[in-house]
């Protein structure tokens, strides 16, 4: 062992020798499939991105207001159906050529166009009807109908128009989704093993870093070993089990990094014995989630700010929509829920619940990438369910086969997933409970139907204030905490880790890098 | 010796097939299988604008219009953008990055073979090393390619990608490629056992009686054998690349087909997969003229005699 | 007790252990809190990983995996070796010509580029390490034939069979006895018992590279861990002293008694 | 060099590590003259020759003795300085004679079919052999086809592989190969086996004939008296060595 130590040392100073000059490396999960916003499909993808372009309007990081970096003033016009934008003058895209109202309307046509195949413009034509040039720096956006947030609605990120010859069917192998033009603080080029960021000077932007390069981090162990070489400086996403090894070094910060992001078990509400909600509320009595988070993202009990907290409906404790009067279930209460299971009429034989005489069966998936998150939550959930007298088989799932079945409500064969939603900007639930027959409800996972849900939902968007819309979904949290589609269990933060000398590195939440103009580096 | 040229055509034959049938292969696999093709190469939940892919690959045609057209462009050095892998580069890019590291990671493998086998059929190399050879050999190559990609993550950081840790990434990808998977061993064994026959020949100790060495004697017979036995390691050796190259992060035509098959990117599988084909047909190609080399060179004669008189 | 014997002991050894392990796997492995990266001697047989698994569970879990795909590859190549001298022995020149032709074809593409094609083809639903087995046999197959016909051909062909015809045996018991049985045996073995090997290595190699890469593995289900994770875990204590060495160890191992199996049953096969 | 004395071996002792395999050989042989090595199989006949050209490959081998070529290097003892010199020195021995052999003199085989290089055309093997003659020759060609013109072989035979050609016609292209060289000794090992008697005799005259043209001597091991008698000038017996201590 001490010979490798050596080697490691060794290593570790080469590495601090090499990579000196300003320059910053950090490790993302993976590489980006595509620097095009449209076709952002993961995480990684919308960090990339963050640096590259600038989203019309943004959530401040310091105080949570919404800004923009791009729009100089704007105004409502046509009776809330549409937003007259006044631009910053003397912006500039990376390759020089000014930013003008036309790229805001191209972006906008180029969502509305369907020979653009993104499932983010497809978002955007339900909300965008179209867009109207007034000059060089006004642009009018028109919207399909009035909404409570509309610069919320707008956070998508400007194309440049003449990186398209003004083509609006913009297809995901264009070249510009490994070269973009963008307006954000950095340029951005992909190779085959990461992507290089350079800072490019403009009113609206000033890194102080100038040069920044993403690679591939490979195993978790991996990356702890090389940030504490100085190999690298930053990690974007830190395991759990390694983390107590990170925050012992001084040369070393976790920093919370809240992917807005809050943790489920969705329960097949069409497959007997879930279709009875006494069953469903008795499995959420016999998931004790203190010990699942203790045992697998390794909270202690009784730890402060821990980056887990419980919730008892569809989104964070942090967000306007969360219902307060709804208690979290930390704790397992097997009286109650044993009560509830013979209510519902299951029999409990040699310590195994039968319904209909026949043993009760779960199928439990989990996507496979929240493993490296949660080590073994599935086997955990299982083995809780499993000791309350049920039979279990359990499976992981890859992210492909996750949005191939899952997310098209075909996955009838399972009873349970383990999953997790994140939101950007817009914590929209609609379409996890909205009935997909109505054409909305797309990601609704078990096809969960309720009409009281889809009124509740319809009141939300047809919300014309802020205290309209949050009262449309305080009843939706109430309703979905006593019916269970879901089993709510927690917003998960991730932590990230950078070196000391990275200094005043604010994480934005969910998009990470929206600050990085303060960001600083004396390495 | 009737019709010695027919081997060496068949396999030229067959090297210049190979690049044109290998497409033709996994086209026809395509449309083979159940599902319409576009949503086989790519499903809509995966991909987005699977329509678009389809026109985009003209599929909408039929597997021969298909065919000839990503041939028409395949030769023209057109192999359109990466579609999920390295969304927006040009696949003939990467194809040029990725077909010389392949090739030299090959060659440079190539090298402790040549070596150690050489050494072990002139006799420096004691056949009780094999069962040493044969026990390095029985450790998967991936493990060893894991160990010199972390030791480099770790030791290059930052710089893991620049031109110098790519040197690095070739040489132990060929030291891990040489010796693992039992390629050292087969290649040592297999040499020498086929000049230890040949030795055991009785016109090699005549011509020693007449003053000649023993190698002019043997090496012009063995050639051939041996240029068949080189082509089969070096097979061996470009299947094995696959794994390492995907290990050890090199850019090299293995590790595109690897990561274009986890994506399903077709269009990458499909030109790496070709790129593969040419190498081969490469190697083949080699065998066959060098075959017909010595063909002609055992038929070499002062005397102005023809072949077909004297056979 | 001769070479042979103790070779056909040895190779009938491990068979029964990889179904014995591939009958007796357990469906899940279930983390045992105070039991992480238990060595050997505190958790026997082969100790825990970082979650207090036991490894034998990971063993028994990786022979499942690969046991049927790997006898059926061999099973298939052998068949198709026999037919192959068989139908040499039967006299027909014409199948030596086309198993050069198709040996040259199939010959030509190094394996794992064609076996990936495969996986990158196959629907999700087929997808698993049994179909990338059956290609690795046909890929393996014509070498096996042609050597088959080579011996075939060596022992006289269909001259063989007439001169046999002539003691007065029958056509049946020339085949498969004096054919196949005395003759075909040790080539048909030794290359049925390397493709056994082979299908065991690819399985490895692949879900290693999938681990590697964090990606789901073409050759099994999510829920099952195959013997790649052992030498992944071993690898991290290689590298990054993390005390696995005896997850190392025991994959080593594992693979070790394939190789050992192959080659046993070859030198158990091996004409007298 | 005026000596027409082609080998002068005295006292040759060969043994390997368990036993002695010949012991006080001596052997002279001149110019111009047939001189045939005879004794029952096992006495050592091949070994004899093998080890007047140099080659010694049993081990330890040399024991003792001495070998001139005077016609070619007066009084100098090849095997000075090699005796119980062990496998390395009778290596050396082998590279030092190595420029003799196929020159000086030259080997004419039994069974040439197997003997010939069978990835050589006749004609280039004739060519190599005609590359170690004293003086370079102008037209090799037309010397190939002389050569085989005096063993009694067509000069189409040129382009044949062994392969191609029947036993007798191997041993006749043996016999070219052997004296193409222009050598002074020419050692033929048991030219006749394998030969039916009348194809035998031709050899043999043939041998002793193409001999005389090129002014070679003849070493002739055989175990046939008749042949010996028949045309031999001189006859040096070996007696299968007893038992060493």
């Amino acid at each position: 062992m001490g010979r490798r130590r050596h080697l490691l040392i060794a290593g570790g100073l080469t590495a601090a020798a090499l990579s000196t000059g300003g320059s910053l490396t950090y490790y993302d999960e993976t590489l980006p499939t595509t620097l095009n916003p449209l076709y952002a499909s993961s995480m990684v993808d919308f960090r990339s991105q963050e640096l590259i372009f600038d989203r019309l309007w943004f959530n401040s990081s310091i105080n949570n207001e919404l800004e923009s970096r791009v729009v100089d003033s704007w105004e409502m016009a046509d009776g809330g159906r549409a937003i007259r934008l006044t631009l910053k003058s003397s912006i500039k895209w990376h390759d020089g050529k000014p930013f003008t109202s036309k790229d805001i309307c191209f972006t906008v046509q180029a969502m509305l166009d369907p020979g653009t195949p993104s499932p983010i413009a497809e978002g955007y034509r339900d909300i965008l009807a179209g867009c109207k040039t007034e000059g060089n720096s006004v642009a009018k956006v028109t919207f399909k109908k009035v909404f409570h947030n509309p610069r919320q609605r707008l956070g998508f990120a400007v194309l440049p128009r003449h990186a398209f010859r003004n083509n609006t069917r913009i297809s995901p192998d264009l070249e510009f989704s490994a070269r973009p033009i963008g307006t954000g603080a950095m340029k951005g080029s992909r190779g085959t093993r990461g992507v290089v960021f350079s800072a490019v000077e403009n009113p609206h932007h000033r890194a102080k870093i100038p040069q920044l390069q993403m690679q591939e981090g490979n195993d978790p162990l991996l990356q702890v070993r090389a940030i504490m070489n100085n190999a690298v400086q930053g990690i974007i996403a830190v395991s759990p089990p390694y983390r107590a090894e990170i925050s012992a070094r001084d040369e070393l910060a976790l920093k919370s990094y809240d992917l807005r992001s809050w943790w489920f078990i969705a329960l097949n509400t069409a497959k007997a014995p879930l279709n009875n909600a006494k069953v469903r509320q008795a499995l959420d009595y016999i998931l004790d989630r203190n010990e699942l988070r203790e045992k697998s993202i390794g909270v202690k009990p009784g730890e402060r700010n821990s980056p887990c907290e419980f919730i008892s409906g569809p989104f964070v404790q942090s967000s306007p929509y969360y219902n307060r009067q709804v208690p979290t279930k930390d704790r397992s209460d097997m009286a109650k829920a044993s009560a509830l299971l013979t209510e519902a009429g299951l029999k409990k034989t040699g310590g195994t619940w039968s319904s209909r005489g026949a043993a009760v069966n779960f199928r439990l998936g989990m996507l496979k990438s929240m493993n490296t998150e949660a080590p073994d939550l599935l086997e955990y959930v299982g083995n809780q369910f499993g000791a309350a007298g049920f039979g279990r088989q359990s499976f992981k799932i890859s992210t492909d086969e996750w949005n191939r079945e899952m997310l098209t409500g075909k996955a009838k064969n399972y009873d349970m997933l383990i999953g997790k939603w994140s939101f950007g900007q817009v914590e929209d639930v609609n379409d996890l409970f909205n009935t997909r027959k109505t054409g909305k409800g797309t990601r609704n996972i078990f096809n969960y139907s309720r009409a009281d849900v889809d009124k509740l939902l319809d009141n939300y968007d047809r919300a014309k204030t802020d205290t309209a819309a949050k009262d449309a979904y305080h009843k939706l949290h109430a309703y979905l905490a006593d019916d269970l589609p879901y089993l709510f269990l927690w917003k998960l933060d991730t932590k990230s880790a950078w070196r000391t000398e990275v200094k005043s590195n604010t994480i934005s939440p969910y998009f990470y890098f929206t600050e990085f103009d303060s960001w600083k580096y004396d390495g | 010796m009737k019709q010695w040229w027919l081997q060496p055509m068949v396999r030229i034959g067959v090297a210049l097939a190979l690049p044109l049938a290998v497409p033709l292969i996994i086209t026809y696999l395509i449309w083979a299988l159940p599902g319409d093709p576009a949503s086989i190469i790519c499903p809509p939940e995966l991909c987005g604008g699977t329509e678009e892919l389809a026109k985009r690959w003209n599929l909408d045609g039929g597997p021969y219009q298909f065919y000839t057209a990503w041939m028409a462009n395949a030769v023209t050095g057109e192999f359109g953008n990466s579609w999920r892998v390295l969304q927006g580069v040009p696949i003939a890019g990467l194809l040029g990055t990725a077909l010389p590291n392949t090739v030299m990671l090959i060659l440079l493998s190539l090298v402790p073979l040549v070596v150690f086998s050489a050494a072990s059929s002139a006799g420096w190399l004691s056949p009780r090393l094999d069962p040493l050879f044969q026990t390095i050999g029985l450790v998967p190559a991936v493990v060893y390619g894991l160990v010199a990609a972390a030791v480099i993550q770790l030791t290059f950081g930052a710089d893991a990608f620049t031109e110098d840790a790519l040197r690095i990434r070739l040489l132990l990808g060929a030291l891990v490629l040489g010796v693992a998977d039992g390629a050292l061993a087969g290649a040592v064994t297999g040499t020498r056992s086929l000049f230890d026959a040949e030795r055991k020949q009785r016109y090699v100790g005549v011509a020693i009686l007449r003053g000649e060495t023993e190698l002019s004697n043997t090496l012009p017979n063995l050639a051939s054998a041996l240029a068949g036995q080189l082509r089969a390691r070096t097979l061996h050796l470009l299947s094995g690349a696959v794994i390492i190259e995907a290990v050890l992060q090199i850019d090299g035509l293995g590790d595109f087909l690897w990561r274009g098959t986890l994506k399903q990117d077709f269009g990458l599988v499909l030109a790496t997969a070709t790129g593969f084909a040419v190498v081969s047909a490469a190697l083949l190609a080699f065998q066959g003229l060098l075959e017909i080399f010595v063909a002609l060179h055992v038929r070499r004669s002062p005397a102005q005699v023809s072949i077909e008189e004297a056979a | 007790m001769n070479k042979r014997r103790l070779a056909l002991t040895i190779a009938l050894t491990c068979v029964g252990l990889l179904l014995l392990g591939s009958f007796t796997a357990p469906e899940r492995l279930s983390p045992v809190s105070g039991a992480e990266y238990a060595l050997p001697m505190e958790a026997p047989p082969f100790g825990a990983d970082a979650r207090g698994r036991s490894l034998l569970g990971y063993a028994l879990q990786g022979a499942q995996i690969v046991a049927g795909p790997a006898f059926l590859a061999a099973v298939l190549v052998g068949l198709l070796a026999t037919l192959g001298g068989l139908l040499r022995c039967a006299g027909s020149e014409r199948l030596v010509t086309i198993v050069n032709g198709f040996r040259e074809v199939v010959g030509a593409l190094p394996r794992m580029v064609v076996i990936l094609v495969v996986a990158l083809l196959t629907p999700p639903e087929w997808r698993g390490l049994g179909v990338l087995a059956v290609f690795w046999a046909i890929l393996a197959a014509p070498g096996a034939i042609d050597e088959a016909s080579a011996v075939a051909s060596r022992i006289g062909g269909a001259n063989f069979v007439e001169a046999l015809r002539a003691h007065g045996f029958t056509r049946p018991r020339i085949y498969l006895y004096h054919i196949v049985a005395l003759n075909l045996r040790p080539v048909i073995v030794r290359h049925a018992s390397e493709t056994l090997m082979q299908v065991v290595f690819l399985e490895v190699a692949l879900s290693y590279l999938a681990l590697a890469s964090d990606e789901p593995s073409f050759t099994h289900l999510e829920s099952f861990h195959s013997w790649a994770d052992l030498l992944y875990m071993g690898y991290t204590s290689l590298i990054l002293d993390v005390p696995t060495m005896h997850a190392l160890l025991l994959g080593l191992g594992l693979v070790g008694v394939t190789a050992v199996l192959s080659v046993s049953v070859t030198a158990s096969a091996r004409a007298r | 060099m005026s000596s027409d004395r082609v080998i002068e071996l005295r006292g040759m002792c060969i043994r390997t590590k368990d036993r002695v395999l010949v012991r006080d050989v001596d052997l002279d042989v001149e110019a111009g003259e047939v001189t045939a090595l005879v004794g029952v199989s096992g006495a050592g006949k091949s070994l004899t020759a093998r080890c007047i050209m140099g080659v010694i490959d049993v081990e330890p081998g040399l024991a003792a003795g001495s070998l001139r070529y005077p016609a070619f290097s007066g009084d100098r003892d090849w095997f000075d300085g090699y005796v119980d010199s062990g496998r390395r020195g009778m290596k050396r021995l082998l590279r030092e004679t190595a420029t003799l052999r196929g020159a000086y003199f030259t080997y004419s085989p039994q069974g040439a079919s197997s003997a010939l290089n069978p990835g050589r055309t006749i004609g280039r093997q004739i060519e190599l052999a005609l590359t170690r003659r004293e003086q370079p020759v102008q037209d090799v060609a037309k010397t190939v086809g002389q050569v085989l013109h005096s063993v009694g072989l067509d000069p189409r035979t040129a382009g044949a592989l062994p392969s191609e050609l029947s036993g007798g016609q191997c041993q006749r292209a043996a016999l070219a190969i052997a004296v193409a060289p222009l050598p002074r000794l020419v050692i033929a090992d048991e030219p006749e086996t394998g030969l039916d008697p009348v194809l035998r005799r031709t050899v043999l005259e043939l041998l002793a004939r193409v001999c005389r043209d090129y002014g070679a001597g003849l070493l002739l091991i055989s175990h046939h008296e008749e042949t010996v008698r028949r045309m031999a000038d001189r006859v040096v017996r070996l007696t299968p060595a007893k038992e060493a201590a």
